[in-house]
C-alpha cells in the first residue's frame, strides 16, 4: 500500500501528463518508484514552490474572495521580486529578499470554495494532491476555514487562514497546521462594546439577526456578552440561513419586538442585503422606547460598505484593517494594490497578503519547508510593519494579537472608496485573552504523508 | 396583532412574485403541455434586463482630476454617466428610474427570447415524455444562467429603486393603528400593486379577447380546437412569449428587493413549481391563489411565536404544504381532472 | 451458487469493468486525473449513479431528491466515527441502513403519486431535509459548518483498545489507514460490488418487473402485480446505493455538509445518468466519470493554459479563440455541461450508450439486429 | 342470495348513477362456469361502465359484483387478477418496452409468485420452465417466431394476440374481453375470431363485451343485450337474434 502512495504522489508524472508517461516508460514505474522521494507532503523538488489559494468566487462572500485572490497574486509577485515589493521593505523581518522562498520561485494555483465546506475541501484536496501545493491559504467563511484547516492538519499541509472571524477557528477548532492573522468575534466585542456604550447609552434592547453557522454563533455570543456588560438587554436572537437573499421576513418582526438596536451578525452579501433591507423597512428613521433606532454591523468591510451605499452611513462595526491607516506598511500596500488594480485593498485582501508573506518569511527563517520547522518559526513570533502595529503570533492557539479598529460608515464620503472612518482603536493588550479562554487542542507537529 | 398584520403585508410582495412566475408556468403547461424547468431562468433574464438597461444608461466617461489624488497616489478618476453628461438633470432622473424604465427594454427582449426558445427547442418536445421535457428545459436553464454569468459575473448586482420609493410607508396609520406600528417599504407596496396589475391584465386578456378565448379553449382540449381549423400552434408560440414576458417583468421589478445574480432563477424555480402543484396543475386562478397563499404562509412561519412552537417551520413550510396537498388533494387546490395523470 | 450467477455476457462485462476500475491509477495518468481525491470521486459517484439508475432507469420514476440519501449516508458515517469507531466498515453499514430507512419512509409517501407529482414530492422531501440540516437539526448536522470529527468524540469502541492520541484520528479499515490511494481501492471494490448487484437486478425477474412497471403500469396491475412494493423496493435499493456513496464520501474525507443534499446535487445525478444512458448498466458510470472529470479538470483550465494550447495560431486569431473558448472552460465549464446536456437530450435521448450502440450497429451492419440488453429505454 | 351451482360471476342488482345520469339500472347477470357470455349493445348502452364495475374500477351505487363467492367491489385490480380474473383491453395494454417473450413471461410470474415477490438471486435466463410455458402460449396464438421482437414494433392485431397470450398463460377462471376486435382490419378481426373459437373449448369462463353483434354470434353461449343502461334481452344467440326489442335497440341506436 505504501508503495502505491509514494508512486502516486509523484506530481511531476501526473502534471506533465502524456509526455511524462512516455518519457518514464509508462506503468511499472508508477508502482516501483523510490519510497524516499520526499520526507513530507509535497516537498518541493524543482525550482518552484507551489502555494494554493482557495477562495470563494461564488456565494455570499464572493466579493471578498475575489479581493483575496488579487492580494495573493500581488504577494506572489512581491515574493518573486517583481513589482515594488509592497510591504516587504517595511516588514520587521528582513528574511524576505525577493528571490522567492528559499531560492525557489513561487507559483500558485487557485480554487473556488463556493462558500461551502464540502466544495472547499474538495478544491483544497485537488490543489494538494494534484497540483502539489505546499501551503493552502484562503477562507472568507469560518465554516470553510475550519473545514479546510482540518483537512490540512490531516494532510500535513500548512493552512494560513485568510478572512475568518469565528472564535472557533483558533478556539475549539484550532489546529497545529492552521494559523490565523485575522482577529476574531470576541475581539470585535471587546473593541465595539465601549464605542456602543458611548454612542447609544447603557439602556438599550438589542435584537440579533445571526448567520446560522459557526461564525454567526460565536459573533452573536461575543456581542451579547459585550453589550450585556454595558447593561443592554437582549430582546431576541434569530438565526438566518447563509445566502438567504431576502431577509424581509426576518426584519418585519423586529418592528414590533420592543427592541431599539438591531445587531446584524451577517457578512458579505448577506450583510449588504440585510442592512439595506433593514433600512428600507425604515428602521433607521424609527423611534423605539423613546430613542432613535440603531443598526450595528459588528464585522464590516469596505466592500460591504460599497455594496450597501447610503445604508451604511453612521453604522458602527469593527475591522481587522482599513486602507486609510497611515503607517508605512499600510501605505505601501495600498499604493501597490491600488496601482495594480485601480482600487484600494479590503481587509480581506490585506490579511491574505500578510499571511502569504508571513508563511514565506517563516520558511526563510526556518531554512526549510519542513512543516514542523515552519510551524515552530511562526509560533510566538513577534513582528511589526504589516499594518496593525506590533503583532504576536501566539503559539498556544495560533491567533495573532494586535490592535482592533472600530469603524463607522462615513456620512459624507469624499470619493467612492472613502467609505469608512476609523473612530477608535482597541489596544492589543485590551483584546488579548488567555489561551485557554476557548478550549481547544492544537494536535501534533508530525508531518503527514499526504 | 400588528405583528401579524406586518407579516401578512410582507407575504404579499413575495406572493406576487410567486404568483407571476407560477402564472407563466401554468400558461405554458396548460397550453403547450410542457413542463418548463427553464421558467425560473426567464425570471432571472428579466432581472438582468434591468441590470443591462442600467449599465447602458450609466455607461461612464472617465476623466481624471489632477487636483485630487486617489488613496494610492495617482490622479483621482471621476466617472460621469453618459446620460447625465448629455441630458443633465433629466439624465439623472432617467438613471434614478432605471428599474421601472427597463420594462420598456424587457418586454421586447423577453418576447423574443420566449419565441425563440419555443420555436427553437420547446416545440420539438410537445410529444416527448414529461421527464424529457423536464430534462431538456433543466439543461436550457443551466445554459441560460451560465451565459448570464459569463456576461455579468457571478456576483449579485444591486439595483437601486427610484429615490421617491425609498423608505417605508406607514401603513398602520392609514388603517388607524398606532403610527409606526406597521410600516412597509414603498417599493414592496409598488411590487404588490404591480403584480396585481399584471395578473389582472393577463386574466382580462384571456377572458375578453378572441385570442384568449382560443387559448383557453386550447387549454381545455387541444385537439378539438385544432379540428376547428385554428392555427393554434402560432398562438401557443405567442403564449409562450407572453409567459416569458410575465416572468421577465416579475424579475425586472424584483431587482431592487433582491440584487439579482445568475442563479436567482433556480432559487425561484423550485418554489414556483411547488406553487403550481399546490394551486393545481393547469389552473390559472389556482396558481395565483397558491402564489399568494405560500408567500403569506412563508412570512407567517417566520414569526418568532410560531418558530418557537415548531422549530424550523420557516425553513420547510412550503415543502411541507406541498407534500400534504399532493397527498390529500392530488390535483392541488383548483386542479382539473385529467391533467398530468396519464 | 445462485447468488453469484450471471449470464455469460454479464460475466464478461463485469470482468472488463473490474479491470477498467482497478487500473484507473494507470490509465488516468495521461489525463491528469490519477490523483486519489478525484479517483475516489469517480468510484463514489459511479455508485450513486448506478443506484439512481436502478430507480429511474428501470421503473421510470424520476426522483429529484436523491441527494438527500447521500447526505443521510454521510452524516450517519461521520456519527459512527464520532460515537463508535474510526473503522470504515461499521460506518458504511450504518450509512446504508440509515439511508435505507429514510428511503423507505420517503418512498412510501412519494410513491403514492407518479410522474411529475412524484418528482415534486421527492424534491420537496429533499429540500426539507436540506433546510432542516441547515437550521434546526444543527445539533446533529452542525449546520453550515458541516459535521466534523473532534478530539473529544467518545469513539467508545476505539477507546476500549487504544489511548486517545493528540491529533485527530482518520478513518481506517481493520487498522489500515485509508488515506489517498488506499481510500480509492476501498471505493473501487465497493463500486464493483455495487455494479455486480446492479447486474443481478438487471438480469433478474425482479429487474424485468421493474421495467414492466416503467413500460405499462396499468397492465402490470391487471396482470396481478402489486406494483407499489416493487417500486418501493427499487426506491429503497437506490436510496441505499446513495447512502453507500454518501458513507464513502465521509470515509474518504470525514466531513458531512448539508449542501450534499441540495436539489442541485440531486440534479447532478440525473445529469450523470442521462448523459451516460438511462436504463443501461455502464451508462451512468460513464456519465458520472465524465461529469466529475469535467468538473475537476475542465474547470481548472485558465487563460494561461489556453494561450499555451493555441499558441500556434496567429496572434490576433489566438486572442479571439482564447477569448471564446475561455467562456467554456474554467469558471464557464457549467456552460459546456449545460450545452452538452441539451444536445444529448435533443439528439441522443439514450445518452452516450445510445451513441455507442448507433456507431456499433453502423459498423457491424451485417449482424442481424438482435436486441442487446443495453436497449431498454431509448428506443421509444 | 341464491346462486345456481355453476354460477361463477354474479352481477347482482347493480345500479350506477353519475350526477343525475342513471348509467346502469337493475343489472342482474349470472355467468356460468365454462361458458362464454357476451354482453352486447349499441354505443352508449353502458357496456364500459358495466365492465368497470365488474373489475372494481367503479363502485356501484347499489348492488354488488360477486366472483366465486367473493365480493369484487373495492378490490384492487391486482387482487382481482390474483383471484383468477384476466382482462383484455379495448386498446391492447402490453409492455411496449419489453420483448414479446418477456411480455408473456411477466404474467406467468404473477401466476406463480403472487402479487409481490422479489426474485433477484436467479437470473431471468435460468427460468427455463417459465420460458417454455411462455413459448407454448406464444405458439398457441401463432406468434412464436416473433418472440424476440420488441413489443412496441408489433401491429395492432399482433398486439391483441400478444395480450391474449398474456391472459391465457395465467389460465384464468374468468377472462374478460373488452371489444376484442375494436378498430381492427377485416383480416385481423377474422384471425382474432378464429383464435377465440380455438380457445373456446378450454373450459375457462369468458365474458365478451362487444357492440358488433355479428362478432359474438359464433362465439357466445349466452348473450345479454344492454341498452340505455338496462338489460333488455337475454338468452341463447338465436333467441336474442330474433328478439324485436334487440332489433329496435340497434336500429334506433347509434348504429
Amino acid at each position: 500500500m505504501t508503495n502505491f502512495k509514494k508512486g502516486i504522489s509523484r506530481r511531476r508524472l501526473i502534471k506533465t501528463g502524456l509526455a511524462g508517461v512516455l518519457a518514464t516508460g509508462v506503468s511499472p514505474y508508477i508502482f516501483s518508484r523510490s519510497a524516499f522521494a520526499q520526507e513530507f507532503c509535497n516537498a518541493p523538488t524543482g525550482d518552484t514552490v507551489t502555494l494554493g489559494f482557495n477562495v470563494p468566487l461564488t456565494g455570499a462572500y464572493a466579493d471578498e474572495g475575489a479581493d483575496e485572490l488579487r492580494a495573493f497574486e500581488l504577494a506572489v509577485e512581491h515574493l518573486n521580486g517583481e513589482g515594488d515589493g509592497g510591504m516587504i521593505p517595511h516588514f520587521s523581518s528582513d528574511a524576505l529578499t525577493g528571490n522567492g522562498i528559499l531560492g525557489k520561485r513561487v507559483a500558485y494555483v487557485t480554487g473556488d470554495t463556493q462558500t461551502q465546506s464540502d466544495a472547499a475541501r474538495d478544491s483544497a484536496r485537488r490543489m494538494i494532491e494534484r497540483d502539489g501545493a505546499l501551503m493552502i491559504s484562503g477562507g472568507s467563511s469560518s465554516g470553510v476555514a475550519i473545514a479546510v484547516q482540518g483537512l490540512c492538519q490531516e494532510m500535513g499541509v500548512i493552512f494560513m487562514a485568510a478572512l475568518t472571524h469565528s472564535n472557533d477557528t483558533t478556539g475549539k477548532d484550532r489546529r497545529r497546521y492552521g494559523f490565523r492573522h485575522f482577529f476574531n468575534a470576541y475581539q470585535s466585542g471587546i473593541g465595539l462594546g465601549p464605542q456602543l456604550g458611548d454612542a447609544y447609552g447603557t439602556d438599550r434592547r438589542a435584537y440579533h439577526l445571526t448567520a446560522d453557522y459557526t461564525w454567526g454563533w460565536t459573533q452573536e455570543e461575543s456581542m451579547i456578552a459585550a453589550t450585556e456588560a454595558l447593561g443592554w438587554e437582549t430582546a431576541e436572537t434569530v438565526r438566518t440561513p447563509v445566502g438567504a437573499g431576502d431577509f424581509s421576513q426576518y426584519i418585519t418582526p423586529v418592528l414590533n419586538s420592543g427592541a431599539d438596536v438591531l445587531i446584524l451578525n451577517h457578512y458579505g452579501f448577506d450583510g449588504v442585503n440585510s442592512l439595506t433591507q433593514a433600512v428600507q423597512f425604515g428602521l433607521k428613521d424609527r423611534q423605539a422606547n423613546g430613542k432613535n433606532f440603531q443598526i450595528v454591523l459588528p464585522l464590516v468591510s469596505d466592500l460591504m460598505a460599497a455594496g450597501a451605499g447610503n445604508a451604511m452611513q453612521g453604522v458602527f462595526g469593527t475591522s481587522n484593517w482599513y486602507w486609510s491607516q497611515q503607517d508605512e506598511g499600510s501605505k505601501a500596500f495600498t499604493n501597490s494594490f491600488g496601482a495594480k488594480y485601480g482600487r484600494p485593498p479590503s481587509q480581506a485582501a490585506h490579511t491574505s497578503y500578510v499571511q502569504t508573506l508571513l508563511y514565506a518569511d517563516a520558511a526563510e527563517r526556518a531554512g526549510t519547508f519542513y512543516p514542523p520547522e515552519v510551524i515552530r518559526a511562526l509560533e510566538d513570533y513577534e513582528f511589526d510593519g504589516l499594518g496593525n502595529g506590533p503583532t504576536l503570533y501566539r503559539g498556544a492557539d495560533h491567533q495573532c494579537f494586535k490592535d482592533v479598529f472600530v469603524v463607522q460608515g462615513k456620512e459624507n464620503p469624499s470619493n467612492e472608496f472613502d467609505l469608512l472612518e476609523v473612530v477608535s482603536t482597541a489596544s492589543r493588550d485590551n483584546v488579548t485573552y488567555a489561551p485557554d479562554f476557548f478550549e481547544g487542542e492544537l494536535g501534533p507537529y508530525d508531518p503527514a504523508m499526504c | 396583532m400588528e405583528a401579524i398584520f406586518a407579516q401578512l403585508l410582507n407575504g404579499l410582495d413575495k406572493g406576487g412574485a410567486y404568483a407571476l412566475i407560477a402564472l407563466g408556468l401554468t400558461l405554458v403547461f396548460g397550453t403547450l403541455g410542457v413542463v418548463n424547468f427553464a421558467h425560473g431562468a426567464l425570471f432571472m433574464l428579466g432581472a438582468f434586463c434591468a441590470v443591462a438597461f442600467r449599465e447602458l444608461i450609466t455607461y461612464e466617461i472617465v476623466t481624471t482630476d489632477p487636483e485630487q489624488l486617489s488613496p494610492w497616489g495617482s490622479p483621482l478618476e471621476i466617472r460621469t454617466p453618459i446620460a447625465q453628461q448629455y441630458l443633465g438633470d433629466w439624465g439623472a432622473v432617467i438613471i434614478d428610474y432605471s428599474v421601472p424604465l427597463s420594462i420598456l427594454l424587457a418586454i421586447p427582449v423577453m418576447l423574443i427570447i420566449g419565441i425563440v426558445m419555443e420555436r427553437g427547442l420547446i416545440k420539438h418536445f410537445y410529444n416527448r415524455p414529461h421527464a424529457e421535457q423536464i430534462l431538456v428545459t433543466f439543461g436550457l436553464a443551466i445554459v441560460l444562467q451560465e451565459l448570464v454569468k459569463t456576461f455579468f459575473g457571478p456576483n449579485p448586482i444591486p439595483q437601486p429603486m427610484p429615490s421617491t420609493f425609498r423608505g417605508a410607508a406607514d401603513v398602520g396609520s392609514w388603517l388607524g393603528l398606532t403610527p409606526g406600528a406597521v410600516t412597509y417599504p414603498w417599493w414592496r407596496l409598488v411590487y404588490f400593486l404591480f403584480s396585481i396589475g399584471i395578473l389582472s391584465a393577463v386574466f382580462a386578456f384571456l377572458r375578453f379577447t378572441t385570442f384568449g378565448m382560443v387559448v383557453r379553449a386550447g387549454m381545455a382540449d387541444r385537439e378539438t380546437v385544432r379540428l376547428l381549423g385554428i392555427d393554434i400552434d402560432r398562438r401557443f408560440t405567442l403564449m409562450f412569449g407572453l409567459a416569458a414576458v410575465v416572468a421577465g417583468l416579475a424579475g425586472v421589478m424584483y431587482t431592487p428587493l433582491l440584487p439579482p445574480n445568475y442563479h436567482l432563477g433556480m432559487e425561484f424555480l423550485v418554489l414556483s413549481f411547488v406553487v403550481v402543484v399546490v394551486g393545481g396543475m393547469g389552473s390559472l386562478p389556482g396558481a395565483v391563489a397558491a402564489g399568494f397563499l405560500l408567500g403569506i404562509l412563508q412570512s407567517f412561519a417566520s414569526m418568532t411565536a410560531i418558530k418557537n412552537l415548531i422549530p424550523g417551520i420557516d425553513q420547510i413550510i412550503i415543502y411541507l404544504l406541498a407534500v400534504v396537498i399532493l397527498l390529500v388533494r392530488p390535483r392541488g387546490l383548483m386542479g382539473r381532472r385529467g391533467v398530468m395523470e396519464s | 451458487m445462485n447468488v453469484l450467477r450471471l449470464p455469460r455476457q454479464d460475466v464478461i462485462l463485469f470482468a472488463v469493468f473490474a479491470i477498467v476500475v482497478l487500473t484507473m491509477p494507470i490509465w488516468l495518468t495521461p489525463f491528469g486525473a490519477a490523483y486519489p481525491g478525484l479517483m475516489q470521486k469517480f468510484a463514489i459517484f459511479a455508485i450513486f449513479a448506478v443506484g439512481f439508475n436502478i430507480l429511474f432507469g428501470l421503473t421510470g420514476y424520476l426522483s429529484f431528491g436523491h441527494a438527500a440519501f447521500l447526505g443521510v449516508g454521510s452524516y450517519t458515517a461521520v456519527w459512527s466515527f464520532k460515537l463508535f469507531t474510526m473503522d470504515a466498515i461499521p460506518a458504511l453499514i450504518f450509512a446504508v441502513l440509515m439511508s435505507g430507512v429514510f428511503a423507505l419512509g420517503i418512498g412510501f409517501v412519494s410513491l403514492r403519486r407518479s410522474g411529475i407529482y412524484f418528482a415534486i414530492l421527492t424534491l420537496a422531501f429533499a429540500q426539507m431535509s436540506y433546510n432542516l440540516a441547515y437550521s434546526v437539526l444543527t445539533p446533529i448536522t452542525n449546520g453550515e459548518t458541516a459535521l466534523q470529527l473532534t478530539n473529544n468524540d467518545p469513539r467508545v469502541i476505539d477507546m476500549m483498545f487504544m489511548e486517545r492520541t493528540a491529533g485527530l484520528p482518520s478513518p481506517s479499515i481493520f487498522g489500515q489507514p485509508l488515506g489517498g490511494i488506499g481510500g480509492f481501492y476501498l471505493c473501487a471494490v465497493l463500486l464493483l460490488v455495487a455494479f455486480f448487484i446492479a447486474q443481478k437486478v438487471f438480469a433478474s425477474p425482479f429487474g424485468m418487473m421493474l421495467r414492466a412497471i416503467k413500460s405499462n403500469q396499468t397492465r402490470m396491475s391487471y396482470t396481478g402485480f402489486n406494483t407499489r412494493p416493487y417500486a418501493l423496493t427499487a426506491f429503497v435499493i437506490s436510496g441505499m446505493y446513495a447512502g453507500l456513496a454518501g458513507g464513502l464520501l465521509a470515509v474518504t474525507d470525514p466531513l458531512a455538509g448539508a449542501e450534499r443534499m441540495e436539489w442541485t446535487a440531486s440534479g447532478e445525478v440525473v445529469l450523470m445518468t442521462i448523459l451516460g444512458g438511462v436504463g443501461t448498466l455502464v451508462g451512468p458510470v460513464i456519465g458520472a466519470w465524465l461529469i466529475k472529470y469535467l468538473e475537476n479538470i475542465f474547470s481548472a483550465f485558465n487563460e494561461g493554459m489556453l494561450h499555451a494550447t493555441f499558441s500556434w495560431l496567429p496572434d490576433g486569431v489566438e486572442d479571439i479563440v482564447v477569448a471564446v473558448t475561455s467562456k467554456f472552460v474554467g469558471e464557464g465549464w457549467h456552460l459546456t455541461l449545460g450545452l452538452v446536456f441539451v444536445l444529448i437530450v435533443v439528439f441522443l435521448p439514450g445518452g452516450i450508450m445510445e451513441g455507442v450502440r448507433r456507431i456499433r450497429s453502423a459498423v457491424a451492419n451485417r449482424r442481424d439486429n438482435r436486441r442487446t440488453r443495453f436497449s431498454t429505454s431509448a428506443a421509444e | 342470495m341464491q346462486y345456481s351451482n355453476n354460477t361463477v360471476l354474479h352481477v347482482a342488482d347493480v345500479h350506477k348513477r353519475f350526477a343525475g345520469l342513471h348509467a346502469l339500472a337493475d343489472i342482474d347477470l349470472e355467468v356460468e362456469e365454462g361458458k362464454t357470455h357476451a354482453i352486447i349493445g349499441p354505443n352508449g348502452a353502458g357496456k364500459s361502465t358495466l365492465l368497470n364495475v365488474i373489475v372494481g374500477r367503479l363502485a356501484p351505487s347499489s348492488g354488488a359484483v360477486v366472483f366465486d363467492g367473493q365480493v369484487l367491489t373495492g378490490k384492487k385490480p391486482h387482487e382481482i387478477n390474483q383471484m383468477g380474473v384476466a382482462r383484455v383491453f379495448q386498446t391492447p395494454e402490453i409492455f411496449p418496452d419489453l420483448s414479446v417473450l418477456q411480455n408473456v413471461m411477466t404474467p406467468a410470474f404473477a401466476k406463480r409468485d403472487g402479487a409481490f415477490r422479489i426474485r433477484m438471486l436467479n437470473p431471468l435466463a435460468n427460468e427455463a420452465a417459465l420460458r417454455e410455458e411462455a413459448e407454448e402460449a406464444l405458439a398457441d396464438v401463432g406468434m412464436i417466431e416473433r418472440r424476440h421482437l420488441h413489443a412496441a414494433s408489433l401491429s395492432r392485431g399482433d398486439k391483441r394476440r400478444l395480450e391474449l397470450a398474456m391472459c391465457l398463460i395465467q389460465k384464468p377462471r374468468l377472462l374478460l374481453l373488452d371489444e376484442p376486435t375494436a378498430g381492427m382490419s377485416r383480416h385481423d378481426t377474422n384471425t382474432t375470431i378464429e383464435l377465440l373459437k380455438k380457445i373456446k373449448s378450454r373450459g375457462m369462463t369468458k365474458v365478451i363485451i362487444e357492440h358488433d353483434m355479428h362478432v359474438v354470434f359464433s362465439l357466445a353461449d349466452k348473450i345479454s343485450v344492454l341498452a340505455g343502461g338496462r338489460i333488455i334481452a337475454e338468452g341463447a344467440p338465436d333467441a336474442v337474434r330474433g328478439d324485436p326489442r334487440v332489433q329496435e335497440a340497434y336500429l334506433g341506436g347509434a348504429h
